[in-house]
């Protein structure tokens, strides 16, 4: 009877082994393999980044990290450089037939990564994968996410070997700042092994090919393309990339991934918190640089709830905020306090328009005059009885920010706290208009008002992209009217003075206290060379040298 | 005088009485205090723990700031003994210039309430099911074991979610999420030891000498099992104030105006290169008052246990 | 006769597996977030009838029991459905994590045993000696630190400072190891590739020790106070009058007897060893089904949710099983329950 | 070793336990000598510390308890001498030792037969293979063969499928049997039995008596049976040693005990056991109980409860007296000494007073 459980106990233990392998149905796969050293190239680079890229295919996703590694390994028709603007990439020319017809003329004799030459017909592929619906079958039939971005391209047609042309649904000025995120795939490739056999392993014509990825893309190995047709022509160097390998690898926690450039296990790190910087300058074989910031910071008031209702208290809710005190203290200088509701580096930024400055006495008047004063002297402002109390919601990621705003509401006397959401829970009450105020940030990679400021200070309108960020339930007629303008008006001057006049009436308005735009903040190892942190979310590893 | 003793009027039966029943207790703890001033760990312990208590009730006349306003000038103060530090700011300042000791005195207040209110609830309905499925057995005890097991398998992390996203963050809701899982350790530690006890003589003998279920569960099986539950207990407390700081790690902590020890440990933990004790020194915080919950538990049982004394 | 029950036990599970499939299926759908809308994000502008489509595809819009329904009849044939933010089948994405996250588990409960043991039988056989005092003192340094505070401090110790373990990940660059099972250490030995072997092993020194410290310390601490007991107890007179040695009375004899409650307690520790280390694994970049299904959680990607659940349900109920088939094996006088 | 050195001196042996401050004193200045196949009794209340002294012997006593000073001579070595190793050759193979309560007393966690064998493995009694767990498997063969002829032996039925079941499986009287295999495996000189039969009814106990004395006969094991019981001990035992309070105040062979106890104590002891046959029987117990061995007084520890008691017996320690030879009692009223008065009362204390 004895003998008897022995045997079960240990038989039960290898079914467990059994087990936990068996339901783990694991391809064998290869995890990175060094790759051949191709020639004059050296190394392999280590980017390690904060949040894992949701999908490897340049039409179903719309994450920044998926970009960051998508744009190595796929070209679009033109692509951005920071500083100099837009440039031409897989296309060799570009020209208005009118204002809603575009004729593209693309290079010719650029590979794949299979080999195979880019046409006309891998354009037209492309994004009629995009507009169409439910063009991606894998893993079920759907549209593709990047719809949207693209909404105004109305068809596109092949007019040669190697030329398309676009046709709009009307005037699109924002055409070229936002067809360098849609890059271009082989149309060959993908109706041979279908979405499913792309994605397991991607062909694009990037300066990088597909060698492997890690479950859940925790870890994409790249390996330098030996044909690259050289990159686009305005941006030197012209060539094969420089590195032999790229990896890109997913490192969650913000000091474990400065732990890993300090101990060299990564290269570049992206979103350095600020904290950590002081130490990694002082590292003499750490280098940190930083780029514009495209992520503004906005404390949005919700002007149908007393007390923000009155636009005195909510200007004085911008004068009570000192924008430089937190720059420099919490953000280690690298930041610059948002002039209005437009990222300074907007192409179409209100150049008249200033921060709010720090003036706690012109705040405290405008909320006297608004009726809030501390008549029963116990340090917080009331009004008709009620105390002035202010709850600040946001993300934990915004902690400091928004506890140093609390603070400084605190001291001219206002009962101000903070509390921690998740985005998803909070996001359905902020649009019913039930909370105070929302600190939180809006993507601006496009460096275009559209996308970004109708989002965010148009009214809302169901089935539209209107206030679809709109949390202070802002609405206001004369800059509802001016967006839509905008965002058909092709003259660039035009669109100039009619952004200037709806920038100045929300800047008037403040449905929101205007906080700061942070810079994009990486770190590299020394032996790194010409690599530069973008802000449109592109880690532009063409260039970038790794010296042994 | 010999007649009138005996004619006691009820009411002064019952004073007799009290004041006996108060003579022993005096009694009791009298040779308590002597028993524990032998085992110097156990004082040690104590002594800490009442520090613990008294910092939290006491806690805006130890201190002299205010816990929540901050003032980033001073931001990142270091300790008042590594240079740069006052003594003004005793313990350094936090990422806004918030003084660290008065947040960790106030922050007793919060953790040693998250600690023992979670503790206390899973214990007593640890103590509760286990025993009666423990004893019982039957259908009652298979049912709330997989009930246990149910629970157990339930990631701890979507209840706190769910809960936070429902009620929104808050004090209550964390107890809530904590004693949700807690009571499975203990009723199954419990249910384990009853099992064990169940099978002892001194129960049958009970039950031989008529005592009723309940009586055999409270009198006699409970006291010898309380020692592990004790010891399990003590070491859950540490475990309820950390879990609050794994959850402000994962965004869903404690409001910053609720200052508690495991949102600071887990607030500051970015900075650990460049201000090391804004993490740190709340995390000894929590140290400390384990130890000290253990040690005078230690100490506790060691005097109270009677098969711990030697003979004569 | 213990084989059935064994047996009536693996079955059990199934029910408290879809029991917990079923409960998260509602917990989930009912709070507040909508995954789509998580999904398209922030930037640039989206038609909603974009967003309505999406939802017809993920058959958001129907009533509750209509979802559960398809998720049920899915499920029967082993069909999870797919991850709405990788796009991924779940079962295939839990296959591939879920070898990591039992890697670091068991890596951590050795580690724990390993040093639980040793702390425990010394502490309580030199009861009040420094030695006991020390070991209690550091094993309430693993019970009151929070994991990622005792992670980070040890990668900038033994990582930045010494170099001597590596910070972050499962195996380093190059090694090319192939994987068969998804447990490297295993992979690494069956495929003899040493230097991959290497790399794993080091690579998994620091998590278990974090993920390890709070289980080793609350085991050492029931293990001393079980071991106090036996090593009073009558059978231990007994074995030292027939001239057992004393070490060996302390293992054979002593310790045999105070595994018995300590193993409820290792098996209770198993939970958290599974269920906790999501923090362990954000802190050291450890590519585990915990990490995934904390974004899962917070991307309200319920395919994938569910999935998880019912896998970290399995896990957990069958380790459950162990310890009790233990219990049952250390303890002669307890039926299996 | 010849023949007529005694199997087991003992001589002035205490044995002490430090409490806090106080030193309890549970056994102090206990001696006696045991021939070989001698049975010999040592009957007490409980919490004299007989116990102790039969722990002491083979140097079992807890830490913080000690044997403080003393000589144990088994077969002429002393063994409070002994190194550890040689101290644990001599248990379980010389001697053995069989305890109260036989439940608490095996170990839950191991069935029966591995108990017994346990004995036998570590004597090397069969064969001496120091091959390694797995390799060893005709010793153990051996073993298990030894094992059940021993079970046969001390009475357990149909040892065959007995071997393997758990201690909680086992009646009482059974258990106490495995408890008597597992003493007897390596045939030792001398069994300290421990009050082998009290926590088992009487007609149990009757076959545990008459097992050990058929050990004590067939293998000429001497047994010092430590006991409450006087009337067990008088059937049982050849000579008996009464203790109180840490002390033995009488010793000699069972008749001279029973039929003319000296100590006023053993004499109480007498009275308070019921006799079958006698109807109607006064029994006098004795009042008063034992004082805590604590703060014992250097004087003669039963006066507090002694009808006799004289103020002589508070003065000074109580040597032993040898009455009749080898009939020895540490009481100066029965030794009579006014009726030997050539005996130098006060040299004869202060020269034991000196030793």
């Amino acid at each position: 009877m004895a003998r008897f459980n022995h045997r079960t106990i240990i038989a039960l233990l290898l079914l467990m082994a059994f087990v936990f392998t068996a339901c783990a149905p694991t391809a064998p796969a290869e995890t990175a393999q060094p790759a051949d050293e191709g020639p004059g190239a050296s190394g392999t680079i280590v980017v390690a980044m904060g949040a894992a890229p949701v999908s490897l295919d340049p039409a179903d996703h719309r994450s920044r990290e998926s970009e960051t590694v998508i744009r190595n390994m796929f070209d679009g028709l033109v692509t951005r450089d920071t500083s100099s603007g837009v440039h031409m990439q897989l296309a060799e020319s570009m020209d208005w037939a009118d204002e809603q017809t575009l004729n593209v003329k693309l290079r010719e004799g650029v590979k794949f990564h299979d080999g195979t030459e880019m046409t006309a017909d891998d354009v037209v592929f492309t994004f009629e994968r995009i507009i169409n619906e439910n063009a991606i079958e894998y893993p079920e039939p759907h549209t593709s996410p990047r719809k949207g971005l693209i909404a105004p391209l109305e068809s596109i047609e092949k007019t040669g070997d190697y030329s398309v042309t676009m046709h709009f649904r009307g005037p699109w000025p924002p055409a070229m700042q936002l067809l360098v995120h849609q890059q271009i795939v082989p149309k060959a490739y993908i109706e041979k092994v279908g979405t499913e056999g792309f994605i397991a392993k991607p062909i694009g014509t990037g300066p990088f090919k597909f060698v492997s990825a890690q479950p859940g893309l925790e870890e994409v190995v790249l390996e330098r393309f030996a044909d690259y047709y050289g990159g686009s022509p305005d941006l030197t160097p012209v060539g094969p990339a420089c590195v032999n390998q790229v990896v890109f690898r997913v490192i969650p926690e913000a000091s474990t991934r400065v732990s890993a450039l300090l101990a060299g296990e990564a290269d570049i790190i992206t979103n350095v918190p600020q904290d950590l910087i002081p130490n990694l300058e002082a590292n003499e074989n750490v280098q940190v640089k930083t780029a514009g910031g495209t992520q503004p910071k906005w404390l949005e008031l919700n002007v149908h709830m007393a007390p923000f209702d009155d636009v005195n208290v909510r200007k004085a809710m911008n004068y009570a905020v000192d924008k430089d005190l937190i720059i420099e203290k919490i953000f280690g200088g690298r930041a610059v306090a948002l002039p209005g509701p437009l990222s300074p580096y907007n192409n179409f930024v209100n150049k008249s328009l200033s921060p709010y400055p720090y003036d706690p006495a012109m705040a405290t008047d405008l909320l006297k005059q608004a009726g809030w004063e501390d008549t029963d002297g116990d340090g917080i402002l009331d009004k008709n009885g009620q105390p002035f109390t202010f709850t600040i919601d946001t993300l934990e990621d915004w902690r400091p920010l928004a506890e140093a705003v609390a603070d400084m509401y605190r001291a001219i006397g206002i009962d101000a706290n903070v509390r921690f959401w998740e985005y998803s829970v909070i996001k359905d009450q902020l649009m019913a208009g039930e909370r105070q105020g929302y600190l939180d940030d809006w993507g601006d990679s496009a460096f275009d008002p559209v996308g970004h400021f109708e989002a965010k200070w148009h009214g809302f309108v169901a089935d539209t992209p209107y206030g679809r960020g709109n949390f202070s339930t802002y609405s206001n007629d004369r800059v509802n009217e001016l967006i839509e303008q905008g965002e058909t008006t092709g003259d660039p001057a035009a669109r100039q003075a009619i952004y200037d006049e709806a920038q100045q009436i929300v800047y008037d308005e403040a449905p929101a206290v205007f906080l700061i735009l942070p810079e994009e903040v990486e770190a590299a190892s020394a032996s790194i060379s010409n690599w530069s942190p973008a802000s449109d979310s592109r880690e532009n590893m063409h260039d970038v040298c790794k010296a042994e | 005088m010999e007649a009138n003793q005996n004619v006691r009027s009820p009411l002064e039966d019952q004073l007799y009485i009290w004041r006996i029943r108060l003579e022993i207790w005096w009694q009791n703890f009298r040779n308590f205090v002597k028993a524990l001033s032998v085992h110097p760990l156990a004082l040690a312990g104590g002594i800490l723990v009442i520090l613990y208590l008294l910092s939290a009730v006491f806690a805006d006349q130890i201190t002299v700031h205010n816990p929540i306003q901050g003032n980033l000038r001073i931001r990142h103060m270091p300790p008042a003994w590594e240079d740069g530090g006052s003594w003004e700011y005793p313990l350094g300042t936090d990422s806004q210039g918030r003084d660290l000791f008065t947040r960790i005195v106030y922050g007793s207040r919060i953790s040693l309430s998250v600690g023992i209110l979670s503790v206390g609830i899973s214990v007593i309905v640890g103590i509760l099911l286990g025993t009666l499925a423990g004893y019982f057995g039957g259908r009652f005890d298979s049912f709330v074991s997989r009930l246990a097991d149910l629970l157990l398998a339930f990631p701890f992390l979507i209840f706190a979610i769910g809960v936070m996203a429902f009620l929104g963050p808050g004090f209550t809701n964390l107890i809530l999420a904590l004693t949700f899982k807690g009571w499975v350790e203990f009723f199954r530690l419990v249910r384990g030891e009853m099992l064990a006890e169940k099978t002892k003589e001194y129960v049958e003998a009970a039950r031989v000498t008529g005592q009723g279920h309940v009586a055999i569960m409270l009198k006699e099986i409970l006291p010898n099992i309380i020692q592990s539950v004790f010891v399990l207990g003590t070491l859950r407390m540490g475990y309820m104030i950390i879990t609050e700081a794994s959850l402000s790690f994962l965004g869903l902590g404690l409001p910053p105006n609720i200052p508690a020890w495991g949102s600071m440990v887990a607030a500051g933990r970015d900075s650990l290169l460049v201000a090391w004790w804004v993490s740190t020194l709340p995390g000894l915080a929590i140290l400390f008052l384990v130890m000290a919950i253990n040690l005078f538990g230690e100490g506790l049982r060691d005097i109270l246990d009677p098969r711990l004394k030697l003979e004569g | 006769m213990r084989g059935i029950k064994i047996l009536e036990r693996v079955l059990g599970t199934i029910p408290i597996m879809f029991g917990v499939a079923i409960i998260v299926f509602f917990f989930i759908r009912l709070t507040p977030g909508d995954p789509v809308d998580i999904m398209m994000g922030q930037g640039g502008s989206i038609s909603a009838g974009e967003l309505e489509n999406l939802r017809e595809e993920f058959h958001l819009n129907e009533p509750l029991h209509i979802q559960l329904w398809y998720f049920l009849r899915d499920a029967a044939q082993g069909d999870l459905g797919y991850s709405y933010v990788l796009k991924q089948p779940v079962t295939a994405l839990i296959g591939e994590r879920l070898p990591a996250t039992i890697e670091l588990a068991l890596g951590a409960l050795i580690f724990s045993l390993l040093v639980a043991f040793p702390i425990g039988v010394i502490s309580a056989v030199r009861q009040n000696s420094w030695l006991d005092r020390l070991s209690m003192s550091t094993a309430f340094l693993g019970i009151s630190m929070p994991g990622f505070w005792l992670g980070i401090i040890l990668i900038l110790l033994f990582s930045v400072q010494l170099h001597w373990l590596p910070v972050q990940g499962r195996i380093k660059l190059g090694t090319g190891l192939e994987q068969h099972t998804g447990y490297f250490v295993l992979d690494s030995i069956l495929t003899g590739n040493m230097e991959a072997l290497k790399s794993s092993l080091l690579h998994l020194v620091l998590p278990s020790v974090t993920l390890g410290a709070p289980v080793a310390a609350v085991i050492a601490r029931v293990l001393r106070s079980s071991m106090l007991e036996t090593l009073r107890s009558d059978y231990v007179t007994l074995a030292r009058s027939k001239g057992v040695a004393e070490w060996w009375v302390v293992i054979k004899h002593a310790l045999r007897n105070a595994m018995i409650p300590t193993v409820t307690v290792v098996g209770l520790q198993v939970g958290i060893l599974l269920g906790g280390n999501m923090v362990i694994e954000t802190v050291f970049g450890w590519p585990g089904l915990g990490r995934m299904v904390v974004k899962a959680i917070f991307d309200r990607d319920f395919p994938l949710i569910q999935g998880a659940v019912m896998i970290y349900a399995f896990t957990f109920v069958m380790a459950n099983l162990i310890v009790d088939v233990m219990y049952t094996y250390l303890n002669p006088r307890i039926r299996l329950g | 070793m010849n023949s007529n050195t005694p199997l087991l001196e003992v001589n002035k042996i205490n044995s002490v336990f430090p409490s806090g401050d106080k030193i309890v004193r549970a056994v102090n200045d206990v001696s006696f000598t045991l021939n070989e196949g001698e049975i010999l009794g040592i009957v007490g209340e409980s919490g004299c510390g007989k116990s102790t002294m039969l722990l002491s012997l083979l140097r079992l006593i807890r830490y913080p308890g000690k044997v403080e000073s003393g000589e144990i001579r088994f077969r002429g070595d002393d063994l409070l001498q002994m190194s550890n190793s040689q101290m644990r050759a001599m248990r379980g193979k010389e001697i053995a030792m069989i305890f109260q309560d036989p439940l608490s007393t095996l170990n839950p966690a191991f069935t029966v037969g591995e108990q017994i064998r346990e004995s036998l493995r570590l004597h090397n009694i069969v064969g001496n293979s120091n091959a390694p767990w797995p390799f060893d498997r005709v010793q153990r063969e051996q073993e298990k063969q030894r094992v059940l002829q021993i079970m046969e032996e001390v009475g357990i039925p149909s040892p065959m499928d007995r071997y393997a079941s758990y201690p909680h499986q086992f009646s009482g009287g059974m258990q106490q049997r495995t408890l008597i295999a597992i003493a007897l495996a390596c045939n030792p000189k001398l069994l300290l039995a421990d009050e082998p039969t009290t926590a088992l009814d009487v007609t149990i106990q009757a076959q545990i008596m008459n097992l050990m004395k058929q050990i004590n006969q067939e293998r000429g094991t001497a047994i010092i049976l430590v006991t409450h019981d006087l009337g067990l001990a008088a059937e049982f035992c050849d000579r008996i040693a009464v203790m109180y309070a840490g002390r033995i105040v009488e010793q000699g062979t069972v008749d001279e005990i029973v039929e003319t106890p000296r100590h006023p104590y053993t004499q109480g002891l007498l009275n308070c056991r019921p006799r079958i046959g006698e109807r109607q029987q006064t029994i006098r117990p004795i009042d008063g109980n034992v004082p805590s061995l604590a703060n014992l007084p250097n004087s003669c520890a039963f006066a507090s409860r002694c009808s006799f008691v004289k103020d002589v017996c508070n003065e000074g320690p109580i040597p032993l007296f040898e009455t009749e030879h080898g009939h020895l009692n540490r009481c100066l009223l029965t030794s009579d000494y006014k009726r030997l008065p050539e005996w130098d009362w006060d040299s004869i204390v202060e020269q034991e007073r000196a030793q």
